[in-house]
């Protein structure tokens, strides 16, 4: 475990002043089964960081343990500094944290609308303002304001999924997957769109299997595995690393 | 690509480059297929043939109604018209699992795991025909044994190569996103069908895997099976696809081979989008960021 | 009757007579030497109003028992349980409770819907099931018309349901509406007064029955009010108090329709009862209850036992009903159920009058072999073929402005 | 003989009165006789209408009127019944036997009549369901708990009812208030005690049901200890007479009952489409990881649903108090009724619930005019419900769910 | 107080012929919905139409005692079928409400006045158990030292522990088949199992059916044991119960039912006789302004509420449960 050595002294080096760092994080479902062996991730104010990695490898996971939605048992999670380990998520939002699940992320039995209007439930006042941005990103959404979203194709539910957490206006977004199931021209509109709030400021922490597109426009990309780090750097350092393309990216996409 | 074409794949060369093509040897054919959903027309198909022995591939923006396509061909849900046949078995109002019988075999875009089976027990419920699952024979564990093993047999080597052996023993409601759709697919394989429909079975799944899932793919197409896949991700289709059928607001709006189709300029605005093919990190940053400055400006105006 | 080889360690038992019963020739079920009595008597549920003073006539009666020197030899044992109500089953559950707790005479249950519910398990058991309050027919009828295990002091609603007939003919009642609860009581009750009433003369405009469990009164109330009778029986229990405001809404009040209760719901709803009525809603109307006048006299020994006792429905019959077991166990010279059930028909019926426990268990000790007939505290006690008394007196009572009950006159009939 | 058994007859002609009372009949002869035809007695009746003939002792006994003897003009309702055969139980005093003379036929009321009266009881019925159906709604709806402790719940607002009432002596409407404020604190305390920490543990949904059948049984008994088993009414508005408004008969406390319970279930419907909280709670019933996502504080959704829930279901209960009485059973056995009508309606669908309800509580009281046994007239509803399952398996205002 | 009497109270109930009832109502529902996730709250249903039809065939049809045990089987499956082919295709908690609501009405109709003649009415019917008993090979009752039973229960309970054990037995063979799994299936997905070909209706159906039958047989046992039929036995509480017990021994285990009806009975009846000897005699242990022996019988079921919830809180699965199983269970 070199390799994981210097990762460890790697993020030790260069996590000061994050806004968001998670540091030897343990955590799991169940009593004595740690999904997140000893995970470490930073993100700096203004930095989109992508994580990708295989199924199973612990990406969500390390996600919600960063939300709290998952119980953190060693390990700490800072925002600016604060200790927000296993803090509620309603109190994370509440800080400016917003968060995209990769499944079961829309409200079935609510509108389009509705679901949107959940997504600034804690301040109301700026719904229409909002609402206006998000259909603007997403037009289907606006056209089908009043269904329900439980009747919603796969990838109308991803646009809503996304519109949600883009209704809050948070300061550090975390993405699972915004692009699973999008129609490509979708896709390429949500990445686009992604960097574009990350320029206005937005600090942006992505889990992507879309992997090269993810690696193209993220500052930096972690590759998670068995719930740990086991590469990061750039993210055009991470397209281009020979080991990384062969065990995780593959060369589909590169053949293009 | 494989080297030689099959038959069926060669005999697509002759097949129009219109929607609703006839094909030379169709294992789907249906006309007239409707689905409206209170003022909204999700499908309106008026004519598709499926060619077998290859592999389709349906793409279209989300919305299109392909997810409702595959619910009406498969049973799942009733059209307001339409008729289509199955190797020549009409199937209108034929059951969910009936249509499965026949050989034509779909998995869900939003997964359908057995959550409290284990992943093996969730492989094992695919396979068909088993003599354990029938009422008076199920007691008696001698008449079922060896059919079991052979099944179970067969659902470990599908494991494997979905990369999913190590969670042989876990309930499968435990699974990641990525695994549980991994799971959905292999577990269709188990049924052995004539036709397997599958809905967007790669997305979440990890970019390496996807790689060599698609040889498997290609290989159930050598072995005299159909495929059908709905997909977003560019790079399956143009790999593997024989044949791909673009859908739009409920109808078939493009057919023919995939260079053909990504290359159509109508597919391509609707669909594949002005910065398909390039590399999202040679956009123009700084035209990004004034863009940004412009809007903020805005709003403080 | 067994304890002949602890008598030596038992120093008080020297002086009983346990000898002749090891020398009796009759072959007699075994018992386990003590008497022991099992309450199955309502402490909750729709007749909850009735248990106190069923269980005070109980504890009388046990007392009274052993301060004559209780049943061979040995003082009698009183367990209590409860009855609740029918679809609480509770009863089945209480059996079960008693019995293992050796039983010899379960007294109970007062409803005879609760009764059926347990009847078949107690008499399986072999003890004897003896209520003081159950008035339905079903127990004369069918699998129960046998001399069997089952008796009662109170008599079959034959007698109650041809006493509230002939009131209602004689105040002149042409057409009487029925309303009743369905279920083993209220069936047979309404049909008895149904069947006398058009014997008689009158007509009944219609019978109507609600369910045990039902929720509302509504639909019923407004069959009743709706039938053009002049006057209306209430066979229920305690639902009675829900009843009557709706009859009174719906127009058909005891003020409007002259109403008639049965021993069911004949109770006090004044301002001190537990479930009072409004002053005045009840003034006039009349009620039966099978029973003798209660004495003065007993009724102050009951409040010896419970001196907290307003009521007195059915206490005399408990009362009875243990001490005619008691009796029939020392006629019989053993306290297992099917022992006292042979000699219960005996010690009430035909022979040497007496008319209290110390008296009848003299002339027993006297010759144990003697013919007495006990007459009680309810009245003549006459047990016939099916266990159910041959005998008995209704009271008929009204209603006061206060909603009290005052006993009117008591008519004694023969079934 | 002589001991006073007798058959007495009166003959009295209902279509003349004097002095309110029936005309007497005189001079009509009765006879008496055994089964087997031997004659007892023979009587006249005399200026009372009365006649008496002495028996030997219990048995069968005839009596048969002598038509010839009735008085011109006077005739007996029916042919046959110039004979009555009475089966004399009474030793001691007269057995009563009566002819049926000019009785009138029996005013009773028409269809249509049974109809509307059995409608408006059935609507009043179906509002008091109503509440109790919005409560377990909201409940179920933040919840997605089945809750069958929600019978419970209606007991508790009538038993709090009463015990202000008769035992702390405040007037009903007050105590009423009360009620409701105490079922509103008790919806917090359970919440608090019970489900929050349930919820904490990551306990499903079933393991919560089982739960709520153990709650249910557990307040029962609390109710039955406390109570007692039997049935009260308040010491207010308990008789009241009916009055007309055109077809419709109604009393003030039914009216009140209506009234109130229409208002109250308007504004908690617009309430729970138009406010933020409504929608939360249909939001955190959905998907509670989600909705904390969204930043809504989950535990005090629920909370909240669960103190509204609890307050509309104790007025129910008080309501039910109301009109008709309390008993530690009352919510038990409305409790199916009340599923059956949430269900109906659809379920977690707010406006279901209330449609439901009416129709649950129209089926009830409506059924026996159809001929449904009034003894078992909740099986109407029942069968209504089946019936209306199978043709929209989701109910009324239901929506299916869409697959794929 | 005698704790050995109250052992001995509740250990005998605990074995006794009313928990064989609750386990073989509890063993068709682990059947129908630890297996299969069918929300069948109408179990007394079953047991209602099992033990009517034994004693409406006996006792008003005046036919033979085989006869009337072959209808009862028949009815339970007429049941099964009747609910079934209208109802499979409900969702889960719709399933819920028509089966409680049919068994309410079969009980409503089972015990009306307007069918006395068919029913017996609210009495009930007695009278069909002659053979049955006739059939008891014992002489004697049983003393096992501690815990003795009636020459009647001693029958009831040989009988009803062998009912229980082949039941047992049939759903254990069952359940380890592909069979089971695919009733397994169908509980936690059914359109992913009809999408693999498999008749999901008539796999419920078969389940139902299975499940029904053994709870006619529990209410047929339940007849012979009680030697009456009467309507307001079968009414919801003993479906809920019945539950309870399924829960408490963990659902969808073979022995799970088994265990908790025992454990159950061994509660309800040691915490009756606990509370009866505090408040019984003449000097109680507890005073009587605080619990009378009328309120010491309700004690026993508020523990045993209370202690119903505190199962659940501190485990869920039941005894034999798989806490991982509950796990997956969160939404
Ligand atoms: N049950 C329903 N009720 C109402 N609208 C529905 C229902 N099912 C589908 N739709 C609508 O029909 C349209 C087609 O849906 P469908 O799921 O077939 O799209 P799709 O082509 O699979 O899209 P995607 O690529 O996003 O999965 C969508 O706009 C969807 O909102
Ligand atoms: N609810 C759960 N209970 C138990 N184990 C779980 C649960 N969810 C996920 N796991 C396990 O945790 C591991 C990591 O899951 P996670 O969802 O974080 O993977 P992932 O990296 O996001 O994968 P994917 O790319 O497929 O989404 C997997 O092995 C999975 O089986
Ligand atoms: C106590 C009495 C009211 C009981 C009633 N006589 C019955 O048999 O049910
Ligand atoms: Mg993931
Ligand atoms: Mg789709």
């Amino acid at each position: 475990m070199s390799e994981n050595s210097t990762e460890r002294e790697n993020h030790l080096a260069h996590a000061d002043g994050a806004v968001l760092r998670a540091d030897n994080l343990i955590a799991g479902y169940l009593p004595g089964v740690n999904i997140l062996n000893g995970a470490d991730l930073y993100c700096q104010p203004g930095e989109l960081v992508g994580i990708i990695g295989p199924n199973g490898a612990g990406k969500s996971t390390l996600l919600k343990a960063l939300f709290g939605l998952v119980k953190v048992h060693t390990g700490q999670v800072l925002l600016k500094g604060d200790d927000i380990t296993n803090q509620r998520a309603d109190q994370l939002v509440t800080k400016g944290i917003g968060f995209v699940p990769q499944t079961n992320n829309v409200f079935p039995s609510l509108t389009i609308e509705e679901n949107l209007e959940m997504g600034c439930y804690q301040a109301p006042g700026t719904f229409t303002e909002r609402f206006d941005f998000v259909t603007d990103l997403f037009p289907t959404l606006g056209t089908r304001r009043k269904q329900r979203a439980g009747s919603l194709s796969g990838g109308e539910r991803q646009m809503v999924a996304m519109g949600r957490a883009l209704m809050m206006n948070p300061s550090v977004l975390l993405l699972d997957e915004p692009s699973a199931g999008l129609s490509p021209v979708m896709q390429d509109e949500v990445f686009v769109q992604t960097r574009k709030i990350n320029k206005a400021g937005v600090s942006v922490i992505m889990v992507e299997q879309n992997a090269n597109r993810c690696l193209q426009i993220c500052d930096r990309g972690y590759v998670l595995d068995q719930g740990r780090n086991a590469y990061s750097g750039t993210g055009k350092s991470l397209a281009g690393d020979p080991k990384v393309i062969e065990l995780y990216l593959g060369t589909l996409g590169a053949a293009s | 690509m494989a080297a030689e074409l099959t038959a069926a794949q060669a005999a697509l060369a002759q097949v129009a480059t219109d929607p609703g093509a006839k094909k030379p040897d169709p294992i789907v054919v249906g006309s007239g297929i409707t689905r409206t959903f209170g003022g909204l027309k999700a499908v309106d198909v008026e004519h598709i043939e499926i060619q077998r022995g290859v592999i389709t591939a349906l793409i279209g923006p989300n919305g299109a109604g392909k997810t409702t396509l595959f619910n009406l061909l498969t049973g799942f849900d009733e059209p307001n018209s339409g008729q289509w046949s199955f190797n020549g078995n009409a199937l209108q109002s034929v059951s969910a699992y009936k249509v499965a019988r026949l050989g034509m075999v779909r998995t869900f875009q939003l997964t359908k795991v057995l959550a409290k089976l284990t992943v093996i027990e969730n492989m094992r419920l695919g396979a068909t025909g088993q003599k354990g699952e029938k009422f008076w024979l199920a007691p008696f564990k001698w008449l079922w044994k060896g059919q079991e093993d052979e099944i179970t047999s067969r659902a470990d080597d599908l494991l494997a190569r979905f990369k999913l052996d190590a969670k042989r023993e876990d309930f499968a409601g435990s699974l990641s996103g990525g695994q549980r759709k991994l799971l959905e697919m292999a577990r269709a394989l188990m049924v052995d069908p004539e036709l397997i429909m599958l809905d967007e079975p790669m997305a979440g799944v990890n970019p390496a895997l996807k790689q060599s899932l698609l040889g498997h793919v290609q290989s159930l197409r050598d072995e005299g099976r159909t495929v059908l896949f709905v997909e977003h991700d560019m790079d399956m289709v143009r790999h593997i696809s024989d044949w791909v059928i673009v859908m739009a607001q409920g109808q078939i709006v493009a057919e023919g081979t995939p260079q053909s189709v990504m290359a159509d300029q109508r597919v391509i605005d609707a669909y594949l989008g002005a910065h398909h093919d390039t590399d999202l990190s040679e956009l123009d940053e700084a035209a990004l960021e004034a863009e940004v400055e412009a809007e903020i400006k805005e709003e403080q105006a | 009757a067994c304890g002949s080889e602890d008598s030596s360690s038992d120093a008080e038992s020297n002086d009983s007579p346990s000898e002749s019963s090891s020398s009796s020739a009759e072959p007699v079920a075994e018992g386990d030497g003590t008497l022991t009595f099992g309450s199955l008597l309502p402490a909750t549920g729709s007749l909850a109003f009735l248990g106190p003073p069923e269980f005070a006539g109980v504890d009388l009666a046990v007392k009274e028992i052993n301060e004559a020197g209780g049943v061979l030899g040995k003082d009698v044992v009183h367990v209590r349980g409860d009855s609740g109500d029918a679809d609480s089953g509770i009863a089945p559950a209480e059996s079960d409770k008693l019995i293992d707790a050796g039983s010899d005479v379960i007294v109970g249950a007062a409803s005879s819907g609760v009764s059926l519910t347990a009847i078949d398990k107690i008499m399986s058991a072999g003890v004897v099931m003896y209520s003081p309050a159950n008035t339905s027919t079903a127990f004369d009828e069918g699998d129960y018309s046998k001399p069997d295990l089952y008796f009662r002091t109170a008599p079959s609603d034959i007698l109650q349901g041809a006493v509230l007939a002939n009131l209602l003919v004689k105040d002149g009642r042409k057409n009487v509406a029925i309303l009743a609860r369905q279920d083993a009581y209220g069936e047979t009750l309404a049909s008895e007064i149904k069947k006398n009433l058009e014997a008689q003369g009158s007509a009944v405009a219609l019978t109507e029955f609600y369910g045990e469990k039902a929720q509302t009164f509504d639909t019923q109330v407004q069959e009743i009010a709706g039938a053009g009778a002049d006057a209306v029986v209430l066979v229920a229990f305690e639902e009675t108090t829900s009843i009557i405001p709706q009859l009174v809404s719906a127009g058909a009040g005891p003020k409007d329709l002259p109403t008639y209760f049965v021993d069911g719901n004949t109770a006090d709803y004044s301002s001190e009862a537990s479930v009072p009525l409004p002053a005045g809603t009840l003034e006039g109307t009349k009620g039966t209850i099978p029973g003798a006048e209660t004495a003065g006299d007993f009724k102050d020994r009951l409040k010896g036992v419970d001196p907290k006792l307003t009521d007195y429905s059915y206490s005399a019959e408990s009362y009875d009903a243990v001490v005619t077991s008691a009796l029939a166990a020392i006629a019989a010279q053993s306290d297992a159920g099917e022992a006292i059930a042979s000699k219960l028909v005996d010690v009430t019926t035909g022979g040497e009058k007496c008319t209290t426990f110390a008296d009848c268990a003299a002339l027993l000790e006297a010759d144990p072999a003697a013919d007495i007939d006990y007459d009680g505290v309810s009245g003549p006690i006459e047990l016939g073929e099916t266990g159910s008394p041959t005998a008995a007196s209704i009271g008929i009572y009204e209603y006061d402005a206060e909603n009290k009950i005052s006993p009117v006159e008591y008519i004694s009939g023969n079934i | 003989m002589g001991d006073g058994t007798a058959i007495d007859v009166t003959l009295s002609d209902d279509s003349k009165k004097v002095d309110g009372q029936p005309a007497p009949i005189e001079g009509v002869t009765l006879t008496v006789t055994t089964d087997d035809g031997t004659e007892v007695g023979e009587d006249v009746t005399d200026a009372e209408g009365k006649a008496s003939i002495p028996l030997p002792g219990g048995g069968t006994y005839t009596v048969t009127l002598d038509e010839d003897t009735l008085p011109e003009g006077i005739e007996l309702d029916s042919k046959t019944r110039t004979e009555l055969e009475v089966r004399v139980l009474i030793s001691g005093s007269a057995t009563i036997a009566a002819f049926p003379i000019g009785v009138q036929a029996a005013d009773t009321t028409g269809f249509a009549t049974k109809l509307i009266d059995s409608i408006v009881s059935g609507i009043k019925f179906g509002l008091i369901i109503a509440l109790a159906a919005l409560g377990l709604s909201l409940i179920f709806g933040a919840t997605g708990l089945t809750n069958f402790a929600h019978g419970e719940l209606i007991t508790l607002g009538g038993v709090v009812t009463y015990w202000f009432n008769r035992d702390a002596g405040l007037p009903v409407i007050l105590a009423g208030l009360a009620a409701v404020l105490v079922s509103a604190l008790f919806g917090y305390a359970q919440d608090r005690v019970l489900w929050r920490p349930l919820r904490r543990r990551g306990t499903g949904l079933i393991a919560m049901m089982i739960v709520s059948i153990g709650f249910a049984l557990f307040l029962r008994s609390i109710f039955q200890y406390t109570f007692g088993g039997s049935t009260q009414t308040y010491d207010q508005y308990v008789a009241q007479v009916r009055h007309s408004w055109g077809p419709i008969h109604l009393n003030d406390k039914e009216i009140a009952i209506i009234v109130i319970s229409l208002v109250v279930i308007t504004a908690v419907c617009i309430a729970m489409m138009k406010t933020r909280m409504g929608k939360a709670m249909r939001a955190v019933s959905d998907n509670p990881a989600l909705s904390a996502s969204s930043g809504m504080r989950v535990d005090s959704v629920i909370r909240n649903a669960w103190i509204l829930g609890t307050a509309l279901t104790g007025l129910s209960g008080v309501l039910l108090g109301l009109n008709s009485q309390v008993s530690f059973q009352n919510g038990g056995r409305m409790l199916l009724l009340v599923f059956a009508a949430v269900t109906l309606g659809g379920l977690g669908t707010i406006w279901g619930a209330l449609l439901g309800s009416l129709v649950i509580g129209i089926i009830v009281e409506v059924g026996p005019t159809f001929g449904v046994p009034s003894s078992i007239k909740e099986v109407g509803a029942l069968v209504v419900l089946i019936l209306i399952l199978l043709v929209r398996p989701q109910g009324i205002l239901g929506r299916r769910e869409r697959i794929g | 107080m005698d704790f050995l009497e109250i052992l001995r109270t509740a250990l005998q109930q605990a074995l006794g012929p009313t928990a064989i009832v609750y386990v073989l109502a509890a063993i068709g529902i682990n059947v129908h919905f630890g297996y299969t996730g069918l929300l069948n709250f109408g179990q007394s249903g079953f047991m209602a139409v099992g033990a009517y039809g034994l004693a409406v065939t006996v006792v008003i049809l005046d036919g033979s005692f085989w006869l009337g045990v072959a209808v009862s089987f028949v009815a339970a499956l007429a049941l099964a079928i009747v609910l079934g082919l209208p109802t499979l295709r409900l969702r889960a908690d719709y399933l819920a409400i028509v089966t409680i609501a049919t068994s309410e009405a079969l009980r409503l109709v089972f015990g009306s006045v307007e069918m006395k003649d068919t029913f017996g009415g609210s009495n009930g019917l007695t009278g069909y158990s002659k053979v049955y008993k006739d059939l008891n090979p014992y002489s004697d009752g049983i003393d096992l030292g501690f815990i003795s039973y009636r020459r009647d229960d001693l029958w009831n309970i040989t009988v009803g522990w062998s009912l229980v054990a082949i039941c047992c037995l049939v759903v254990w063979a069952l359940m380890r088949s592909p069979w089971g799994r695919v009733l397994r299936s169908i509980r936690e997905d059914e359109d992913a199992v009809r999408s693999l070909g498999k008749n999901v209706f008539a796999y419920k159906m078969q389940a139902l059916i299975l499940g029904g039958m053994i709870g006619g047989l529990a209410g047929l046992f339940f007849a012979l044991k009680q030697a009456s039929v009467v309507p307001t036995d079968y009414n919801t509480n003993l479906t809920f119960l019945a539950y309870t017990a399924l829960l408490v021994g963990g659902a969808a285990r073979v022995l799970g039912p088994v265990v908790g009806g025992v454990i159950l009975w061994f509660l309800l009846s040691g915490l009756g006789a606990t509370f009866g000897q505090m408040t019984s005699g003449p000097d109680p242990i507890l005073p009587t302004w605080l619990m009378d022996s009328s309120q010491s019988s309700l004690t026993r079921f508020i523990v045993t509420g209370l202690a119903l919830m505190l199962l659940m809180i501190f485990r869920p699965q039941g005894i034999f449960g798989d806490r991982r199983e509950i796990a997956i269970d969160g939404r």
